[in-house]
């Protein structure tokens, strides 16, 4: 009892400090750093507190995408004004705003210990999410969940992904220069980093994938992964942004959503129910076209592009 | 009953997915088609309600508290038939100021049917959490579509508004999660045991929505966004997808409010705020945009009128006045482009003689002022009066008054503009317009203000669509 | 004499004439002169005609009425009794006239397709407002009225004009807002509130007796600011700003006539005048009357513009309406009512002859007005005409509204009426009989000629509608003993509530 | 006892977020303070709800996942919004509530 109560106040202690880090960090640099691992940390906590679903996701789109996006968007700072790189951009913290702090400190402290006391609840969705999983031939809960309970929050989902891509280039579209393409200088490493790296993302993003539907894993984890490639790819020069967006990129975009959409629709014409559980095959295609979708989308927005055309070096 | 159901979320969501395939010449063609077809759908709705009042549908077949219910009562048709003429209207060729097909089309028609959808879904969802990805959703692609400009102002609203919404949202999760951690469910109905949902939980959900409604105090980003967004976004915004977070409030309030705190009190003391701030705010003005986002702010004031009003009848009265100002807010947003289209300029200072430049665009904002005065023969006298009726059974007198004094200090800045733009005598300005709308462009919003006018003339039908609206509970 | 379905389509179209005259003028657009001519008095010629077939079917004895059911409870009620025909009749037969002069007055200045529309829309609302059949609809009819009027008042769209306008809507609208929460807090009680004659609370007396009496002071001051009651008169004088048509139809036909038909209503259909005794509300509502009286006398004492001085003397006139119905009994009430017609009639002469100062002659000031007998002897004589009756001299209309408001207060035991009705006539004589000696005593002055018009038709028009309201109010006075006199209608409608 | 931990670990992270947040005036750093906020909402969402024989509650895993994408969409588009912003106004910060200079 004593073992896992020193851990879970190292993870605590940990967490808080990166935290203040992230906040205080004098330059920005350093802050985004620091908030990558605090993601990492984060997704721990989820593994200690026995939601491996979760910790995936944390590690791989909490601190991972996220990092690399907060990365990207930096790097542009800098090639427009270079004082970006060491500018804090920090007010000093005056007496009043530490207090603000502290007191929704607190009252997030007592909401949550609220909170806690009000958990008598039966769990009544959860408990039935667990007694018909055997009707949907998953065997992850979560997965059962995210595709068939509760579909259409994860259509919805995958429109809000889809929305924050067109909403990045109808802002970024009439900036010409957005598209340039990153500096790949040609370090030696960079040939050999990428040549295990990328095919080894994809390797652990189709496990993610086929495991999804039993174990922790499934659709989102497995696309951050694919988009890590995507990021790689990007970073070393291996595939060059373009302004314009061909078919396939445009239907990749929206093939995880329309898969999962029409397979609600589909059965309605047919008489049946609206959003009805597929068969088993049906959902790992939808799944396969998610994490298309979920990869294609965030390499997207990582290279703050149209689309990605692959360069013969 | 489900085909008319799924038709009114899919199918702006297949025209969506149809614009972003085809090659963007045809991106409007697409879109208008979409926003044509999904009403379709809506005419059985509509009738089914009517018959059997609220209609509920269990996505999957999945029981409620598992799966996610879909719930269309009064209200919900009521709001959905304005989304399709706001919409259609708006969809209308604004040219000049902002050509889609110039610049943009690949990105500005699926974000306009991508907020058609979000709207369409959150409004028809009974299920807390598929409330927040709907809501999430408006904001984000609100965010894209008033950043449209492309300028400095435009761009700073834009970031205001997806900060504040983030953080709005972030408050109406954390209420979420306490509501499930009580009651196991996230169904938007009756709690199954019947038990008091637990006021903070309530608090903390109302909080984060009211800052996505732009309640006074937390209103401080709309101004700044309406003010910025083109004409047809900010139509669409001010009558519908802006609203959504609003009857999302009711609907939660009608459902879990605790019966003897001071909250509807206190909610109701921030309505009649924010009717005196945003008229007050109207007035002085100098930007027809801005005059009409203000009175956004004064409207989300009044609508809030209803929660201390707890009562089916009070939630008709405010369903027709939100109808009704729908129509009214989004002509005059309409109207304001097309005259910043043609003159240049929406500064009301410098609008004078209007009424012979720009005739329609005249008697657009004339009709739609006064159905904001809520005069007669306008809807906004209809609403207004059924407001008071119950405002005065339920001897509410601090929300009579309010609802007297909003109909005052509206038409303090209607006035204003009406006197400014059409009897101001034409100081040497010339005589010819630079760039006419189109006539087109001109008569959608022009239509749009008759609407709120002749619904006021024969509200029979809609008030008795709106008596179904009872949430949640009481059908 | 008349289907069903007449009955019910009589008052609805005497409301809609001036609607469809409305919307063709508008869109007509500005140039179309001779369409807009037409259109104007095709309308208002239609519009008598109907007020006429309609008063001819009431005399018969039944009423036509249209009803819609606007909202659930709540009903929109059109119903022509011998009250509605008498408000309706004066203003469509002063709206013909009055079409007429504004054709010839406005003739070359801007805007005048904007100023018939609303003109237009300004008689619906007044003839709506003489056929509400209950409070609601009257209430709807009565706020249409400042919407429509509005666009009069600032039409000139000079700085002045749009300062009028505002004190004008300040006014107007605060007033709407304490008729609505009177109108909703009957409703509270009583229900929908139908016209009915001896008033439909009268039942309700003793239970809620001080509601009721909160409820009346509402109504009144709702009521009292289109009847520009003291000392809620303020926009009246300064709305004078407005073109000469305008002013006339304010102050002779709609805003201020609606605001006295509205408390006769008040009064007599919806408290009843016992109800109001009972509840004590007789002695003040006299007392206010009899103060704007002698007020607007001495206010318009001391005004050098000949418009505001007219103005003032509306202000003063109105109230003997409000003192009439306040005193009760029948001859007072009757004194009162015909009033309503005696004081519009004479009144809109004043406002013609005094546009027709200004235009032709460029004559604003009561000190230019010397020698203006011989420079415009018509108008001057038509002036005069109207002048005397104000005073109360017969054989003009004036004098037979004093008579009989007179002889019903003594009858009621009103003495202290009797002192009023005497000091505000000499109140009268003293500002209006300096005017009529300047006009016809004084000699003109050197090198002042004659009134220039712009042309033949012109000159002929605007003397002409003056001269006709002019011999109109001594017609009048000389045939009020005949059948379809105002007065013996006005008897007609008293001995209902007073038998 | 560890839930009580965590959810004080939660409250920490939240006021530390929303310090970050007051004394941010670079719009990155803001988006950060926002992010922390976003995770401590997350981990309290997962602590409120009750294991069902042993196992995790599935729902409310499935909720914060959900969570989790929007959270990254938006800080996506925000990026890409704030780097437009930089490039037209040269700041990335965002001055105190004045109007637009209309």
């Amino acid at each position: 009892m004593i073992g896992t109560l020193a851990v879970d106040l190292l993870l605590v202690s940990i967490l808080i400090g990166l935290a203040w880090q992230v906040v205080r960090g004098r330059v920005l640099f350093r802050a985004i750093v620091f908030f990558v691992a605090f993601g990492l940390i984060m997704a721990m906590i989820w593994g200690r507190l026995g939601v491996p679903d979760l910790a995936l996701a944390e590690a791989a789109i909490g601190a991972g995408l996220t990092g690399a996006l907060m990365l990207g968007a930096f790097r542009r700072l800098v090639e427009i004004d270079a004082r970006q790189a060491v500018s804090g951009g920090l007010r000093p913290s005056p007496r009043l705003s530490l207090l603000l702090s502290l007191l929704a400190g607190l009252l997030v402290a007592v909401l949550g210990l609220a909170g806690l006391e009000l958990r008598g609840g039966s769990g009544e969705a959860g408990r039935a999410a667990l007694d018909s999983l055997h009707l949907t031939g998953l065997g992850n809960p979560v997965s059962a969940v995210l595709l068939l309970f509760r579909g259409l929050d994860t259509v919805f989902e995958m429109l809000v992904l889809l929305g924050a891509f067109l909403g990045a280039r109808h802002v970024a579209e009439r900036d010409r220069r957005s598209g340039a393409a990153i500096a790949s200088h040609r370090l030696p490493m960079v040939g050999a980093l990428q040549m295990t790296v990328v095919p080894l993302a994809l390797v652990v993003a189709l496990h993610l994938l086929r495991a999804g539907a039993n174990d922790p894993g499934g659709a989102f984890q497995a696309g951050a992964v694919l988009a890590a490639g995507g990021v790689l790819l990007t970073l070393t020069g291996r595939v060059v942004p373009q302004a314009q967006a061909g078919l396939l990129t445009r239907f990749s975009l929206i093939f995880g959503t329309l898969m999962l959409a029409g397979s609600g629709i589909v059965p309605l014409i047919y008489g049946g129910v609206l959003m009805a559980p597929p068969g088993k095959t049906a959902i790992y295609a939808i799944e396969a076209a998610m994490m298309v979708s979920i990869g294609v989308t965030l390499s997207l927005l990582f290279s703050a592009s149209a689309g990605l055309r692959a360069v013969r070096s | 009953m489900t085909n008319a159901l799924a038709g009114v979320v899919f199918v702006p969501m297949a025209a969506l997915f149809a614009v972003i395939l085809l090659p963007s010449r045809y991106s409007r063609a697409v879109a208008i088609a979409g926003l044509l077809l999904w009403p379709i759908f809506l005419i059985p709705l509509t009738a089914m309600v009517r018959a059997e009042g609220a209609v509920t549908l269990a996505l999957g077949n999945w029981p409620v508290p598992l799966g996610i219910g879909w719930r269309v009562d009064g209200l919900t048709v009521v709001t959905l038939w304005l989304n399709a003429a706001v919409a259609l209207a708006g969809t209308v060729r604004a040219a000049g100021f902002f050509d889609p097909e110039r610049h943009g089309a690949r990105t500005y028609w699926p974000l306009w049917l991508l907020l058609v959808t979000a709207t369409n879904a959150a409004l028809v969802s009974a299920d807390l959490f598929n409330l927040y990805v709907g809501l999430e959703l408006i904001t984000l692609v609100s965010v894209a579509l008033i950043a449209t400009a492309d300028n400095v102002p435009a761009l700073r609203a834009a970031m205001r508004y997806l900060l504040l919404g983030m953080l709005g949202s972030l408050f109406y999760l954390l209420g979420v999660g306490m509501v499930y951690g009580q009651t196991g469910s996230l169904a938007l109905a009756v709690p199954a045991g019947g038990a008091a949902l637990d006021s903070t939980a309530l608090v903390l959900m109302l909080t984060g929505l009211m800052v996505k409604a732009a309640v006074f105090p937390l209103h401080v980003w709309l101004p700044d966004s309406y003010g910025q967004a083109p004409g047809p976004v900010g139509a669409l915004l001010a009558a519908v997808a802006g609203k959504v977070a609003l009857v999302a409030l009711w609907r939660i309030w009608f459902l879990f409010a605790p019966d003897d705190t001071a909250l509807p009190w206190l909610i109701g003391a921030l309505g009649s705020a924010a009717v005196v701030y945003g008229s007050l705010a109207a007035m002085v003005q100098t930007r027809l945009k801005r005059v009409v986002a203000y009175s956004s702010v004064a409207q989300v004031g009044f609508l809030l009128m209803v929660v201390p009003l707890a009562s089916p009848a009070a939630f008709q009265g405010a369903g027709f006045h939100l109808l009704v100002h729908g129509f009214a807010k989004a002509a005059m947003f309409l109207a304001a482009a097309n005259i910043l289209i043609a003159l240049g300029t929406d500064a009301v200072g410098r609008l004078s003689g209007l009424d012979k430049r720009m005739p329609l665009e005249a008697f657009t904002l004339a009709l739609a002022g006064v159905t904001l005065v809520g005069l007669p023969p306008t809807g906004g006298f209809i609403g207004k009066w059924k407001l008071l009726e119950v405002a005065w059974q339920q001897a509410g007198w601090a929300w009579l008054i309010t609802i007297l004094l909003s109909g005052l200090l509206s038409a303090a800045y209607v006035f204003r503009i009406l006197a400014m733009t059409c009897f101001h005598p034409r100081h040497s300005g010339s005589r010819a317009v630079p760039r006419k709308p189109p006539l087109a462009a001109s008569l959608a919003a022009l239509l749009l203000a008759l609407c709120g006018v002749v619904i006021g003339m024969f509200p029979g039908p809609v008030l008795r669509l709106l008596a179904l609206a009872a949430p949640g509970g009481v059908s | 004499m008349t289907t069903p379905w007449l009955n019910q389509a009589l008052p609805l179209a005497v409301v809609l004439v001036s609607v469809v005259a409305a919307v063709i003028i508008f869109a007509a657009g500005e140039e179309r002169r001779l369409l807009r001519i037409v259109v104007n008095l095709v309308a208002a010629g239609i519009k008598f005609a109907l007020v006429v077939w309609i008063g001819l079917t009431v005399l018969a004895g039944n009423a036509p009425e249209f009803r819609y059911e606007i909202l659930p409870g709540q009903e929109l009620v059109l119903h022509a009794d011998a009250l509605s025909i008498l408000f309706a009749s004066l203003s469509a037969l002063l709206w013909l006239v009055t079409t007429i002069y504004a054709i010839a007055y406005l003739e070359r200045s801007p805007n005048r397709a904007r100023f018939f529309g609303f003109f237009s829309l300004c008689v619906t609302s007044t003839m709506g407002i003489s056929m509400a059949g209950n409070l609601f609809t009257f209430f709807l009819f009565y706020e249409l009225l400042t919407l429509t009027t509005w666009p009069l008042v600032v039409h000139s769209g000079t700085p002045q004009a749009l300062a009028a306008g505002r004190s004008y809507l300040r006014y107007t609208l605060t007033g709407g807002v304490l008729f609505l929460a009177g109108v909703l807090w009957l409703y509270g009680l009583a229900g929908s509130v139908e016209f009915t004659p001896g008033g439909t609370l009268s039942g309700l007396g003793e239970e809620y007796a001080i509601q009721l009496r909160v409820i009346f002071v509402l109504l009144v001051a709702g009521m009292g600011v289109k009847a520009a009651l003291v000392p809620l008169h303020g926009w009246l004088p300064v709305a004078m700003v407005a073109p000469a048509p305008v002013s006339a139809l304010l102050h002779a036909v709609a805003v201020v006539k609606a605001g006295a038909f509205a408390l006769i209503r008040l009064v007599e259909d919806v408290y009843g005048f016992e109800l109001m005794c009972e509840l004590g509300l007789q002695l003040p509502l006299m007392l206010l009357a009899a103060t704007t009286i002698v007020f607007g006398s001495v206010r318009a004492l001391q005004q050098s513009s000949i418009k505001r001085r007219l103005a003032y003397s509306t202000v003063s006139q109105v109230s003997y309406i409000v003192l009439g119905i306040a005193t009760g009994g029948l001859l007072a009430t009757a004194g009162g009512m015909v009033h309503l017609v005696n004081q519009g009639i004479m009144k809109i002469t004043l406002f013609f002859c005094a546009g027709v100062f200004g235009l032709a002659l460029g004559v604003n000031r009561v000190k230019e007005l010397d020698g203006m007998g011989y420079r415009a002897p018509w108008t001057s004589a038509c002036f005069s005409i109207a002048a005397i009756g104000m005073i109360g001299v017969p054989p003009v209309a004036g004098f037979v509204t004093k008579w009989y408001l007179g002889s019903g207060a003594l009858a009621v035991g009103q003495p202290w009426v009797v002192a009023v009705l005497i000091t505000s006539a000499l109140l009268n004589a003293m500002y209006f009989l300096p005017l009529l000696k300047r006009i016809w005593l004084v000699r003109p002055a050197p090198g002042a000629g004659p009134a220039e018009y712009l042309g033949r038709i012109e000159h002929v028009a605007l003397v002409g509608s003056a001269v006709v309201t002019a011999s109109l109010s001594v017609a009048i006075a000389l045939l009020a003993a005949h059948r379809l006199s105002p007065l013996s209608w006005v008897l007609r409608i008293a001995s209902e509530y007073f038998p | 006892m560890t839930a009580e931990l965590y959810v004080f670990a939660a409250a920490a992270v939240f006021g530390i977020g929303v310090h970050g947040l007051l004394i941010a005036r670079h719009l990155m750093r803001k988006l950060l303070a926002v992010n922390l906020m976003l995770s401590a909402v997350f981990l309290l969402l997962l602590l409120f709800s009750t294991p069902i024989g042993g196992k995790p509650d599935p729902i409310p895993q499935a909720l914060v996942l959900t969570g989790i994408v929007i959270a990254v969409s938006s800080t996506a588009f925000a990026l890409a919004l704030m780097v437009r912003l930089f490039r037209l106004s040269g700041r990335a910060t965002l001055p105190r509530f004045e109007p637009d200079d209309d």
